[in-house]
């Protein structure tokens, strides 16, 4: 038990105006464990904090209880005082009489009975409680930041630049992203390369950055502050600190038949590449699965040419153990596949392309050198047709595409088809939408110039379908505003195709212990205010693995992402809320069902040894609480049967005591 | 001796509920259980009720006293309430013989005077079996289904129900009951006697033998290796404990109304893990000693205590309830070895 | 009225003792009547040709035993696994109650198991003996001299009449032919009570629990309360009690096993089989099943291993707990 | 004023990040409602064990209702998911046991329905004292 101090606060008139102040602490004089019971003005006031002070030390209090306004108001500054008196902070509790007494209740005999039955509560259940200490972990400081494109260039280059130390892990052989391959960007129209690869080579030249190419993160363990990190650094079979890039071997490679990836198959290259000339690090790599060096061990051509005696062929995928202190995803999006649309003849005709397709076929550094060309023939194509929300939007019960608008192919489309007005003035520009969205700044009137200046042909309606037929694509459309059917012999068919997260988002959560929403996106911390942070402390999130975004909203994003990360790089210990729940393990049953419901992994097993009350010693499966991860939510204390999952500072004994008080 | 038509004997029990509650077996969605009677309920011919008569004296939980605080004073509260009159109609020769057993318990010195209250205000009624089950043995333990005990004996045949009062208490209550009933003499009884005796004979475990038990075994059979076999499958529940009309056990708890601490007593299972904790722990920690406590308290400790007294009458309720159906007939065999074969 | 013999099952048994596959057998050994089967650990050929049976009244859940057993006993523990008893089997490995490893679970075939209280209460007292004959029993009792002839079908337990499954969702053998899984018309009584009106259902439930008398044996025998400790038998729990002392505590006690087994509760039965007062308890657990089922989807727990019980799991677009009850009674 | 007019007692339990505050909110905008609810702070919904919601109709609550944040709102993201599985199955349990259906409810209250809270309770208050005192779900012991 308990020798609790009572202190009831008039707060001026606000709770002596409807609450019997004198007859509450006269009331709860009695209470179990009471020792001392006073009122004053002002609790929160110096002179009201004095006056808890001395009552601590001159009555030997263990406990507080202050009947006041709401503990959101001022639990923090009784808790100073508290501690301040010597008293572990926690053993302070509030009854609330004011919010939720004095000033929602009019009647002074009604208010004071309420007010001494909160102050009972709050009596009952601190008499249960226990001095708690916040846990404190060190912090590793370095981030680890999954995903080199602009999303996570950015957060890393913002991170180094507060003084932190920042690997970057992107499993190609460059960073980049899928901004390396786009030409220009909106609503600007600026060069898409000239504006990134700047931020490339800033990467590349910053000391605190170092850049895991070609490489993958395969197990992550720990915690907020103290993650470790396993990545798996692939088998480029050149020697990355050697190599030059100087391109020899790429030239003298026989094996030159192989789809360039980078231009999305759209042309060749060798067996021995580099991605793109501004690739990051300029480095060749080895495809395994074309070089007949490796397949059969014949060749060996590029081992010769190379004068830095860069060429290994017997490399092996390494695995590297690092440590982390905050963890930021960006592992972006890609564009959906497009097989279960072949309405659009997508399979069928090589003429009709992706959006991000057509980026490539108009960038200077392309498959075509930048002419806008019809990948079957090579001719000027002379009528082009965009169609908007391949994939996005969809019904749920389409079984295809996604629910959700990708957010990006409005604006984009509206590029392209401006951009090619702009070069190809005899080009006949059609676009098919179901709506245009474009919130953003200069976004709507980039938009309007392609119609209006341009003379972009928006047309609302959706494509109904695409039919190859000698060489022209017969689209069969609808106008819903003409309320007619449209039929067009289009050279060209792009379609917008909705964009998904990567593939490597869903092992990598699960490795995170962070939440996907069912689209696979990663789920946020708080959708509107803890937008950055994953429900996983110390887990971060950068870009368009978060949902659909353009540039600037990456770019914006992924600074945010690095602030966050810096603000906690920069502690050196990280203070946790001792509110945290605890598992009894003679009492647990290791079934995992808590582990189920903890929304941060907060809850991990282990085989321990226990001695039984039989005299045998068993090992047993018991669950353990991580205290610097878990936020103190209680969802898994209502989960486990046996009642060995606890949680501190609110604890069953200590809800249902207070039950108890209000309800006698 | 007296007798009465049986199609009189509702009007022996509203007689007899004039002065006094009277509880009697009556067919529910449960099995037989005792019911206080009104014109509605039907007497129950089946053998056993699930739950015992011990209730009426050792009910499963009972208030004995209440504490109050008043600022910072206790006051004392005795929550007993004056017992009333009743009688028990249609106990079984064992369970009437289970009173014994409880007596023995409750009111030797220190008398328990919860107990004795309501000893003193009940009249037991038994009646004879005439149709035994296959899991009665009360013989082993000499008791005679068809002379039961009780402050009052009755047997019935197809056309008739036979009264012999055995007490005062059983005489006071035949004399209330004199308008209704007339003077017989035996005969019918003792022919009645004779067939159920037949089929006590021919019943499967009527050779149950106890020689193995009794006071003084301990230390022989506590060791004994058939405990683990025994007890290997017992849930730990306290289905056996707590239909069985003999298990005294009970625990004394305290429950915090909010307004006053009322202290209370229930009954306990010595298969419970917590049976008997104490400040230092448990003194029994695994089933096997828990089960084995229960066999040789009733087999061995309690006789030991109490002139040879089984704590066991026999009544098969424990062989009919045990989810996984270990019971002490298979403990008297098992342990009793040869002198079962 | 089963299928499979004790003779194949000695049999099976005898070889995998033998061959050195297990080291002990969990099977079912015969008391002093035909109905009176008791779980038991064989560790010889011989013990099981002595004491091992099969019949109609082996109705014990061995899963259960399995948490204690697997712990005490070098090398595998053979176990008999009726349909029902494997689904408890998954459950458990779900929440990791035991080591898979020490177990080679043989699953058999089940006919349906025969209540003993319906063989009485059509044969009466006194049952010295019962055969099985096909579909037919005989039943000899110490009051008629020839034996009664009963349809096997008429004493089946009620967990077995209305059996979810003949499939084996778990074992390392099978003997016999696989089954499947059942329509069943298990759901029948809950809805039955949920047509109910408040103040029947009130008085139907308080009959039935005032019968209780905390005997625990429901939670015992029950293949999911397997706690280290229940929160009814822990003094520090805040909610320990160990009587029914009024009717507040009988349905505490009840609502709150239900709710603690909720979505892990395999529907097998035990619950009701060994309740001493005839307390349906099953109807319980079996609300919580057909509830589960119609706001979240259908759920068997124990189908698989790893299952994520509905009550662990959550859409964001489930229903309020409110529309509950706007739901029913829409549909009434 | 009758003198003996029977009052619920009602026992609300409110998460802390949205409810509470709600409820806080109504005190700012002084709000009305009953004196008759009583509010217990949990961290949040989710912390509610149906054990807690059995207790307070055992000491002798005429009412329980949970508040938390509304869904997609939850402060630890999915908590008050688990609770209106967890509400649901408990509340549809008791319902099923005979006991009256209006005396459980849960609610939604953001940090900025100060005026949703007070209603809330209003209208929970009065469906409660229509029910009258809680019988069935009810321990003698705890009656004064």
């Amino acid at each position: 038990m308990q020798r609790v101090g009572v202190f009831v606060c008039w707060c001026g008139s606000n709770i002596a105006g409807t609450v019997d102040v004198e007859a509450v602490s006269e009331a709860l004089k009695n209470e179990p464990g009471v020792v001392f019971s006073t009122n004053y003005q002002y609790m929160c006031s110096q002179a009201g904090q004095d006056m808890i002070k001395e009552a601590v030390k001159e009555h030997n209090l263990t406990g507080i209880v202050v009947c006041s306004c709401s503990p959101r108001m001022h639990e923090a500054t009784f808790r100073k005082t508290a501690a301040a008196a010597g008293l572990n902070p926690y053993m302070v509790e509030i009854a609330n009489i004011r919010e939720q007494c004095s000033w929602v209740h009019k009647d002074i005999l009604t208010g004071t009975e309420k007010a001494i039955i909160l102050g009972k509560a709050a009596i009952a259940k601190v008499n249960l409680n226990a001095p708690l200490t916040p846990g404190e972990s060190p912090v590793t400081k370095r981030a680890l930041v999954i995903g080199g494109g602009i999303a996570g260039i950015q957060t890393a280059l913002d991170i180094a630049d507060a003084g932190f130390p920042v690997d970057i892990v992107e499993k190609k052989p460059t960073i980049g992203g899928k901004m390396a391959q786009l030409d220009k960007t909106f609503p600007t129209l600026d060069c898409a390369a000239c504006i990134l690869t700047p931020k490339m080579v800033d990467v590349a030249q910053n000391d605190k950055i170092r850049i895991f190419s070609y490489s993958e993160v395969t197990d992550v363990q720990g915690f907020v502050g103290n993650f470790e990190v396993t990545i798996k650094k692939n088998a480029r079979f050149v020697k990355e600190d050697i190599c030059t890039g100087c391109g020899a071997c790429v030239e003298k490679c026989p094996m030159k038949k192989n789809p360039n990836e980078f231009n999305l198959g759209m042309d060749n290259r060798p067996a021995i590449y580099i991605p793109f000339a501004q690739a990051v690090p300029k480095v060749a790599t080895i495809d395994p699965n074309a070089c007949t060096m490796l397949k059969k061990g014949k060749c060996g051509l590029c081992s010769k040419v190379c004068t830095a005696g860069a060429i290994d062929y017997t490399q092996k995928d390494e695995y590297l153990q690092e440590k982390y202190g905050a963890i930021v995803v960006a592992t972006g999006f890609n564009p959906i596949s497009m097989d279960k649309f072949d309405e659009f003849a997508y399979s069928q005709s090589k003429d009709v392309i992706t959006s991000l397709e057509f980026e490539r076929l108009t960038n200077a550094a392309g498959p075509s050198a930048g002419k806008l060309i019809r990948p079957s023939d090579g001719k000027h194509p002379h009528t082009i047709v965009f169609v908007q929300c391949v994939g996005s939007r969809c019904d749920a019960c389409a079984q295809k595409g996604k629910e959700y608008c990708s957010k990006i192919c409005c604006m984009y489309t509206a590029k392209h088809a401006m951009l090619t007005r702009d070069k190809y003035p005899d080009t006949e520009v059609y676009v098919f939408y179901i709506d245009v969205r474009t919130p953003g700044k200069n976004f709507d009137e980039f938009y309007r110039r392609a119609v209006e200046e341009y003379g972009v042909k928006y047309i609302k309606g959706m494509v109904g379908k695409v039919t190859p037929e000698g060489d022209k694509l017969k689209v069969q459309a609808s106008d819903l505003i003409a309320n007619k059917q449209l039929h067009i012999d289009a050279d060209l068919v792009v379609l917008a195709a909705a964009i998904e997260p990567d593939k490597s988002a869903r092992p990598l959560a699960t490795m995170l212990t962070a939440s996907m929403d069912t689209n696979d996106f990663f789920t946020e911390a708080h959708p509107k205010l803890k937008p950055v942070e994953s429900p996983t402390a110390g887990v971060f999130l950068s870009g368009a693995c978060q949902g659909p975004k353009d540039i600037p909203e990456t770019v914006s994003q992924a600074g945010a992402a690095a602030s966050k990360v810096i603000g906690l790089l920069c502690k050196d210990k990280l203070t946790g809320n001792p509110c945290v729940a605890n598992s009894n393990e003679l009492m647990c049953n290791g079934c995992s069902a808590c582990a189920n419901v903890c929304p941060y992994g907060a809850i991990s097993y282990e085989d321990k040894e226990f001695r039984m009350p039989d005299r045998t010693t068993k090992v047993r499966r018991v669950a353990s609480v991580n205290p610097a991860v878990c936020q103190g939510c209680g969802a898994c204390t209502v989960t486990c049967p046996s009642g060995a999952m606890d949680l501190k500072g609110f604890a069953n004994l200590q809800i249902m005591a207070e039950v108890d008080a209000i309800c006698k | 001796m007296r007798k009465c038509k049986a199609e009189k004997l509702n009007d022996i029990f509203a007689l007899i509920a004039q002065d006094m509650t009277l509880y009697l077996p009556v067919d529910t969605e449960g099995g037989a259980a005792f019911t206080k009677w009104n014109e509605n309920v039907k007497y129950s011919e089946s053998l056993n009720t699930v739950r015992s008569p011990k209730d009426f004296f050792f009910p499963q939980t009972e208030n004995l006293m209440a504490f109050k605080t008043e600022g910072k004073n206790i006051e004392i509260i005795d929550t007993r309430s004056e017992t009333e009159d009743f009688a028990v109609f249609g106990v079984r020769a064992c369970d009437t013989k289970s009173f014994d057993v409880l007596d023995r318990v409750f009111l030797s010195d220190p008398v328990d005077s919860y107990y004795a209250n309501r000893r003193e205000h009940g009249v037991i009624i038994s009646v004879a079996c005439t149709r035994p089950s296959e899991t009665c043995f009360c013989t082993a333990f000499d008791i005679d289904a068809t002379s039961p005990q009780g402050d009052i004996s009755v047997w019935k045949t197809e056309t008739d129900v036979y009264f012999e009062a055995n007490t005062e208490k059983g005489a006071a209550l035949m004399e209330k009951l004199s308008a209704l009933t007339e003077d017989c003499d035996n005969t019918a009884v003792e022919s009645a006697k004779e067939s159920t005796k037949a089929i006590l004979s021919r019943l499967p475990l009527k050779d149950l033998k106890l020689s193995a038990f009794g006071g003084g075994k301990t230390m022989e059979l506590f060791e004994n290796e058939a405990w683990d076999e025994l007890s290997q499958s017992c849930l730990g529940c306290g289905t056996c404990t707590f239909v069985c009309p003999t298990c005294q056990c009970y625990d004394i708890k305290d429950f915090n109304t909010g307004n006053s601490v009322v202290r209370f007593r229930c009954w306990d299972s010595c298969m419970y893990s917590d049976f008997t904790k104490m400040a230092h722990g448990n003194n029994r920690l695994t089933q096997k000693e828990r089960f084995r406590q229960r066999f040789m308290h009733k087999l061995v400790y309690y006789p030991e205590n109490n002139d040879g007294l089984f704590s066991c009458v026999g009544c098969g309720r424990c062989l009919a309830k045990c989810p996984i159906s270990m019971n002490i007939v298979k403990v008297i065999k098992k342990i009793g070895g040869k002198t079962n074969e | 009225m089963q299928k499979i013999t004790r003779e194949q099952l000695i049999d099976k048994a005898s070889k995998l003792l033998s061959n050195g596959t297990v080291s002990c057998v969990l099977g079912w050994k015969l008391g002093d009547f035909d109905y009176d089967v008791t779980p038991a650990v064989f560790n010889t050929v011989e013990e099981l040709n002595e004491g091992f049976v099969f019949n109609d009244f082996c109705g014990a859940n061995f899963s259960k035993y399995l948490v204690a057993k697997t712990g005490k006993v070098d090398g595998k523990i053979l176990v008999f696994l009726k349909p029902c008893d494997t689904y408890s089997f998954n459950q458990l490995l779900t929440e990791h109650r035991f080591d898979r490893e020490k177990v080679y679970a043989v699953g058999i075939p089940c006919e349906g198991m025969a209540d003993i209280a319906k063989v009485k209460a059509i044969c009466g007292e006194g049952v010295l003996a019962i055969g099985t004959d096909g579909e037919k029993m005989t039943v000899a009792t110490l009051y008629s001299d020839e034996p009664a002839l009963i349809d096997a079908k008429d004493v089946l337990a009620e967990r077995c009449e209305n059996c979810k499954s003949k499939k084996h969702v778990a074992y390392d053998e099978l003997l016999g032919e696989e089954g499947d899984v059942i329509e069943s018309n298990r759901f029948d009584e809950v809805a039955k009570l949920e047509a109910m009106s408040a103040d029947e259902r009130f008085a139907f439930w308080q009959n039935e629990l005032s019968r209780c008398i905390r005997c625990n044996a429901c939670r015992d025998a029950c293949p999911a309360c397997t706690c280290e400790k229940c929160v009814f038998d822990n003094p520090t729990s805040g909610v320990e009690n160990k009587s029914p002392a009024n009717s507040f505590e009988e349905k505490l006690f009840h609502i709150i096993r239900a709710y603690h087994v909720a979505g892990r509760c395999t529907d097998c039965g035990e619950c009701s089989r060994v309740c001493p007062q005839n307390i349906p308890l099953h109807l319980l657990n079996r609300k919580f099943i057909k509830d589960m089922n119609e706001f979240y989807g259908e759920y068997q727990a124990g189908a698989e291993v790893g299952m994520r019980a509905p009550l662990v799991d959550y859409t964001t677009e489930d229903l309020e707990p409110g529309e509950v009850f706007d739901r029913r009674d829409t549909d009434a | 004023m009758q003198v003996n007019e029977y009052k619920p007692l009602i026992v609300a339990f409110c998460c802390n990040w949205c409810s509470y505050a709600g409820a806080d909110l109504a005190g700012n905008n002084r709000l009305n409602y009953p004196a008759d609810v009583k509010i217990i702070r949990v961290p949040c919904s989710c912390r509610v064990n149906p054990m807690f919601v059995l207790r307070a109709f055992q000491r002798g609550a005429d009412g329980v209702i949970i508040c938390g944040c509304h869904p997609g709102d939850c402060h630890y993201t999915s908590g008050n998911y688990y609770t209106r599985r967890r509400m649901a199955a408990l509340f549809s349990m008791l319902d099923y046991l005979g006991i009256e259906k209006e005396r459980t409810r849960v609610e939604w209250v953001s940090a900025a329905e100060g005026a949703k809270f007070a209603a809330t309770m209003n209208d929970f208050v009065e469906t409660v004292t229509a029910l009258g005192e809680n019988k069935r779900l009810e321990d003698l012991r705890c009656k004064k």
